[in-house]
């Protein structure tokens, strides 16, 4: 089957994959030298489902994210300097150093988020489309979240809630079949996730998520759905994370063996050969996409490493509009 | 030793009993009880003081004798 | 004379029809007319899309709340009660509170909740429980308690005008209280406590629902001759420690009313202060008049003797002058 | 060439052990290689190079466990001609990986360089004060041992229970200090603003303790330092008249007494006593007035918090006017005891240091009850107000010649007329008049004084 898109958007796809991959790659080497601390959790492995939505969606959605959210933000347009900073814990990163791997925000991209409670950001995207709906906005709020939001109340209750008053939500799930370290089948009693929003009256489907074209085909569907209908719409996106959950994890709770086996249909590498083999794109494309992607995160660590630390002084700022001291 | 010298140690003595009066101008012919306000407690350690210093003893009877400065003086030198 | 109900319904009416951003929604505040009956006729007169009665799920209201503020509305979110909130607790303290500081300034949450507090109505252990303290524990939110009926008023605009998330806590043995309402008066700033009543021997510094008994409280001290300052802290964050510290430096003595339990209480925070700030006025030492520890029973007598009563307010009074 | 290190995998790993090498030296790893396992607290983790090369040298073995940003071996660049190997390699400490300008210039930032992490352990070390445990602080406190004085002999000189305990029983413990008496915060404040010497109160609020009231109605004494300046002793004169005046009920008894005796038994001692032993009047009526307190004690004693407090002992408070219009009463302490010229002595020296203005705070506020006189200045008699706390004072005036009746005779005497000011809420007139009869029988036998 041929990937049917043109080579510049062939070219795209690969480039913000590849783009992601060697930024979570360059955390893991800089956590371990301890120049990112907290939690880190990466990417690697899901690309497909963040680079396939974002091509998807128009600039003016709002996207709600989870902690596992540098790659959504960058191909968003945060510049790899700002999110590696906010990594840092730098003044000049995309939260002020305030937030850190988990809590990447901006504004002018209407990312609202890295959300750090599973489930936590689901009501929020739900009233975040209810301000479109009052205000006639014809915008959609993308919601990421994992399989494992799917446990949590909110998720029940946000569905409900958005079905009842009609709100433009597109649900995405990144099923990449752990909550944490928890199996899929350990932590919900149907393994078939979609079935359930149509309990809620919410149109439901599924997608390979380490297909980059299927991902955005499906989600540039349903956010164009959403948008025409002013309802709320669910889709699944089958993934894996080849890395730990965080960087502190010795993966007990899964055999190398099945991490292998999903590495077979890397979502980049699996890219690469069909576009090759659909001649879209040559190995000089791919090397210079690496040689790119290199310097880019060569940059952003200078960016983060040149980057000033907030005054310990300025703690305050930001807890409110204006200081109550 | 002279009126002056006399009158000089007395007054050191009268300006330990009441340190108050050193920056007073003391007129030599003012009344102590009345015009200068000592009691009899200041004009019993004045008395102690002229004692001390000139060996000379004043017995109680005399108190009235030394009522100023210049009746003083002259009490005094009459004792030496 | 008006009823604080109709004093909320007010400034919620005026909000309406001014600002079109405003939106009110809570369990049962469109066609029931709102559980005190604060909301009645606003369906009426604004429509399904203003006034929305939510599904039964605190968490998720609250935090499409929070989504619609980040989206630039003006939400006023009603909950039915404290004991009810604690549903949706996650939204509040690690949504509402955080985002403007974890986002670096970028993005803020105007957002106004009012909720019914306290005791006193015989609803027992899971409708009667006074919890501000757990919420003006959390920085990033603001936090309220109307008084009076001009406060109730007030302060329910203050809330909704503020850029940060505000909670309005309402007792719900005021909402039937009567006094004089002038909604054209330019309102005391809603973050300075204040001084209901002047006084030479002793603060009563009390807030909310126990403001009206500690006033009571300092009627019966007159008649033993201790004269006593009332102090209504109106805002629980920040707190107003300037006028706190203020009347006890006037008074030299202190008794804290607080009809949440005693432990890590709002009223502990106030001790505090006077400790830290207030150390060397101190005549005798803090006293604090708060719940027994114990669930509010359902027996009258028994949810009496739980929650702090004038008398109590009046023999804490007594010892701090050393006269009970 | 390059370090590879033992990673930081989380903010609560500090050392890991090196379980297995995956590699050997000489073998060609590239970047995103597994090339070791660590064991944790979390299990066993693969650990990944992030640099590319030939495996030099492997710096620890298997099993060994090691801090955070240890080196565990080195990676040399992948073509052997151009990395030689140094000599000085092996000399490199562990864990010294130079830190990024970035991280020396913000020492305040959250991420510690690499290699500092093996210290921290040990830098919990409060350098600014003596080391002792919260058991030891108490227990020295109760001892009132100030640690900074003691020498600690527990490791890295700690100080223990047993070096607290040494030192108190060493009887190189001060004493107790002041801080044990019982007073609210704002009660000591104004103390210390009106210079209220707190030990001398009495608190009436719980427990004892004393309020800010005891402390307002304690007497505010006179500065003690050089003369002092006039205005500010009329004021605080007038404050404790004023508050006197409007506080205490005052009675007034008043009781003439023939002199005679006392005079020609002073005029004969004196006449035979040295200049430096001879007596004066008043202090006969000094004496009289303390002897006559133990038959009267309810004279002698203080008023605080709305009652009586009786005093232990006689310290008759003598009032001396100062030349500038300043007025003191300092105490004469156990006035009813020792002889006459001993208290002639102390009287002597006292009015000498009231005078000169150097009075000690001590007797400024421990009179029990005071005396005054004016009779040198020619005043027939006294209405005095009573100095608050006390609850009595006696108001002497000019002993002069009076016609006096004397078995039938007329005579001239020399008459004092004594006044008696006293708090209605403690004695009764009926009362006072007997202390004045018990002073005018005292001065007719001076011999007995």
């Amino acid at each position: 089957m041929t990937l049917d898109i043109s080579r510049d958007h062939a070219l795209e796809l690969l480039r913000d994959m590849i783009r992601i991959r060697r930024l979570e790659e360059k955390s893991a080497e800089l956590y371990a030298k301890q120049k990112i601390r907290g939690f880190l959790h990466l990417y690697i492995g899901e690309e497909a489902v963040g680079v396939g939505a974002m091509h998807a969606l128009r600039e003016d959605d709002n996207i709600v994210a989870t902690y596992r959210e540098h790659g959504h933000a960058l191909v968003r347009g945060i510049p790899a300097g700002e999110i590696m900073a906010e990594m840092y814990g730098k003044a000049n990163g995309c939260s002020g150093g305030r937030g850190g791997s988990m809590h990447l925000f901006s504004a002018d991209r209407r990312f609202y988020g890295g959300h750090a409670i599973v489930g936590g950001g689901m009501p929020i995207a739900v009233g975040l489309a209810l301000a479109d709906k009052m205000k006639a906005e014809p915008r959609v709020t993308a919601c990421f979240f994992g399989d494992g939001a799917t446990d949590e109340g909110e998720f029940h209750e946000s569905l409900n809630l958005a079905a009842l008053w009609k709100l433009p939500v597109l649900f995405l799930c990144e099923n990449n079949e752990y909550a944490m370290g928890t199996a899929l089948y350990r932590h919900v009693s149907d393994r078939n996730i979609a079935n359930n929003p149509p309990a809620y009256g919410v149109p439901a489907d599924s997608v390979n998520g380490m297909d980059v074209v299927a991902v955005e085909r499906a989600v540039h569907n349903e956010s164009e759905l959403v948008r025409e209908t002013s309802q709320p719409r669910f889709l699944e996106l089958k993934t894996y994370r080849f890395r730990a959950h965080s960087m502190y994890d010795a993966e007990l709770y899964r055999s190398k063996e099945e991490v292998e086996e999903h590495k077979k249909q890397d979502p980049i590498d699996s890219f690469q050969e069909r576009a090759m083999s659909d001649e879209l794109i040559t190995q000089t494309d791919i090397d210079a996409i690496e040689a790119d992607a290199a310097e880019e995160i060569a940059a952003a660590v200078e960016f983060a490493e040149q980057g000033e630390w907030e005054p310990a002084e300025d703690i305050t700022r930001h807890t409110y509009a204006r200081d109550l001291s | 030793m002279t009126s002056d010298e006399i009158r000089s140690t007395l007054l050191t003595c009268l300006t330990d009993v009441a340190p108050d009066l050193a920056d007073e101008e003391i007129e030599d012919d003012a009344d102590l009880r009345d015009e200068l306000d000592l009691d009899s407690m200041d004009i019993l350690r004045w008395v102690q003081g002229i004692h001390k210093a000139l060996r000379v003893e004043i017995p109680e009877e005399d108190y009235g004798k030394i009522a100023s400065l210049n009746d003083a003086i002259a009490y005094v030198a009459a004792r030496i | 004379m008006t009823t604080y109900r109709d004093a909320v319904r007010t400034a919620l009416q005026t909000l309406l029809r001014e600002d079109p951003r405003v939106f009110f929604m809570g369990e049962d505040v469109g066609r029931y007319g709102g559980p005190y009956a604060v909301s009645k006729g606003l369906l009426e007169e604004f429509g399904e899309d203003r006034v929305r009665d939510t599904p039964l799920c605190e968490s998720t209201f609250v935090g499409a709340g929070i989504g619609a503020a980040l989206g630039g509305m003006r939400p006023i979110v009603e909950v039915m009660t404290v004991n009810f909130s604690l549903l949706a607790l996650d939204q509040v303290v690690n949504n509402a509170a955080v985002m403007r500081h974890m986002s670096g300034g970028q993005f803020e949450v105007p957002i106004a909740v009012r909720m019914a507090t306290g005791g006193g109505k015989q609803i027992a252990a899971q409708h009667s429980h006074s919890l501000e303290n757990w919420y003006a524990h959390v920085p990033g939110i603001k936090v309220l308690a109307p008084a009076t009926v001009q406060d109730a008023h007030d302060m329910l605009l203050a809330a909704v005008e503020d850029p940060d998330p505000v909670f309005v806590f309402e007792h719900q043995m005021l909402y039937g209280i009567e006094g004089p309402l002038d909604i054209d008066s330019t309102p005391p700033s809603p973050w300075k406590a204040a001084i209901r009543r002047d006084g030479a021997d002793v603060s009563l510094i009390a807030y909310g629902g126990s403001v009206h008994k500690a006033l009571t409280a300092a009627v019966e001290l007159e008649k033993e001759g201790v004269s006593a300052e009332v102090v209504d802290l109106r805002s629980l964050r920040p707190l107003d420690r300037d006028t706190i510290i203020g009347s006890v430096s006037r008074t030299h003595r202190a008794v804290v009313i607080d009809e949440a339990w005693k432990t890590g209480s709002l009223a502990s925070e106030i001790s505090a202060i006077l400790a830290e700030d207030a150390f060397y006025e101190l005549d005798a030492p803090v006293a604090r008049v708060c719940t027994l520890e114990v669930p509010i029973p359902y027996a009258k007598h028994l949810e009496e003797a739980a929650i702090p009563q004038v008398d109590r307010i009046v023999e804490a009074a007594k010892r701090t002058v050393g006269d009970g | 060439m390059a370090e590879f290190i033992m990673p930081s995998l989380g903010a609560d790993m500090t050392a890991g052990i090196l379980a297995k090498w995956r590699v050997a030296v000489g073998d060609t790893v590239s970047h995103g290689d597994i090339i070791a396992e660590v064991e944790t607290d979390k299990g066993l983790i693969e650990v990944e190079v992030f640099e590319s090369g030939v495996v030099e040298r492997l710096l620890v073995e298997e099993g060994e466990k090691v801090p955070v940003g240890t080196a565990l071996a080195e990676i040399g660049a992948e073509s052997a001609a151009e990395s030689p190997r140094k000599a000085d390699a092996s000399h490199r400490p562990r864990g010294a990986l130079a830190p990024s300008p970035a991280h020396r210039a913000g020492s305040t930032g959250p991420a510690a360089a690499p290699g500092s992490i093996i210290s921290a352990g040990s830098s919990d070390v409060d350098l600014d004060g003596p080391m002792a445990s919260p058991a030891v602080r108490r227990r020295a406190h109760e001892l009132d041992v100030p640690l900074e004085g003691v020498q600690g002999s527990g490791e890295h000189g700690r100080i223990t229970l047993d070096d607290v305990q040494g030192v108190a029983q060493g009887g190189a413990a001060p004493a107790p200090s002041s801080d044990r008496i019982r007073i609210s915060p704002y009660a000591r404040r104004i103390a210390t603003e009106r210079g209220v010497d707190v030990s001398q109160i009495r608190g009436t609020g719980p427990g004892g303790a004393i309020q800010a009231n005891d402390v307002l109605s304690a007497r505010v004494p006179e500065p003690r330092k050089s003369v002092p300046a006039a205005e500010r002793m009329q004021r605080a004169i007038a404050a404790a008249m004023t508050r006197a005046n409007d506080e205490i009920p005052h009675y007034y008894v008043e009781h003439s007494i023939d002199m005679g005796r006392a005079l020609a038994w002073l005029r004969e001692t004196n006449a035979s006593l040295s200049v430096s032993q001879r007596l004066v009047s008043g202090v006969l009526v000094l004496r009289a007035v303390a002897h006559a307190l133990r038959k009267h004690k309810k004279l002698n004693a203080t008023w605080q918090g709305g009652e009586a407090v009786p005093s232990a002992g006689i310290h008759v408070g003598l009032a001396v006017s100062l030349r500038g219009g300043g007025l003191v009463a300092p105490a004469l302490r156990n006035t009813d005891e020792g002889s006459l010229s001993d208290l002639m002595a102390r009287m002597t020296d006292l009015v000498a240091r009231a005078r000169a203005g150097v009075l000690r705070s001590s007797e400024l506020t421990s009179s029990t009850i005071t005396l005054t006189s004016l009779g040198e200045r020619g005043v027939e008699s006294v209405t005095p107000i009573i100095f608050p706390p006390q609850v009595a004072i006696v108001g002497c005036g000019a002993t002069l010649e009076r016609p006096w009746v004397v078995e039938g005779q007329v005579v001239p005497r020399p008459i004092m007329r004594v006044t008696l000011g006293a708090d209605h809420r403690v004695s009764s007139g009926h009362q006072g008049a007997r202390f004045l009869s018990t002073l005018d029988r005292l001065l007719q036998d001076p011999e007995k004084l």
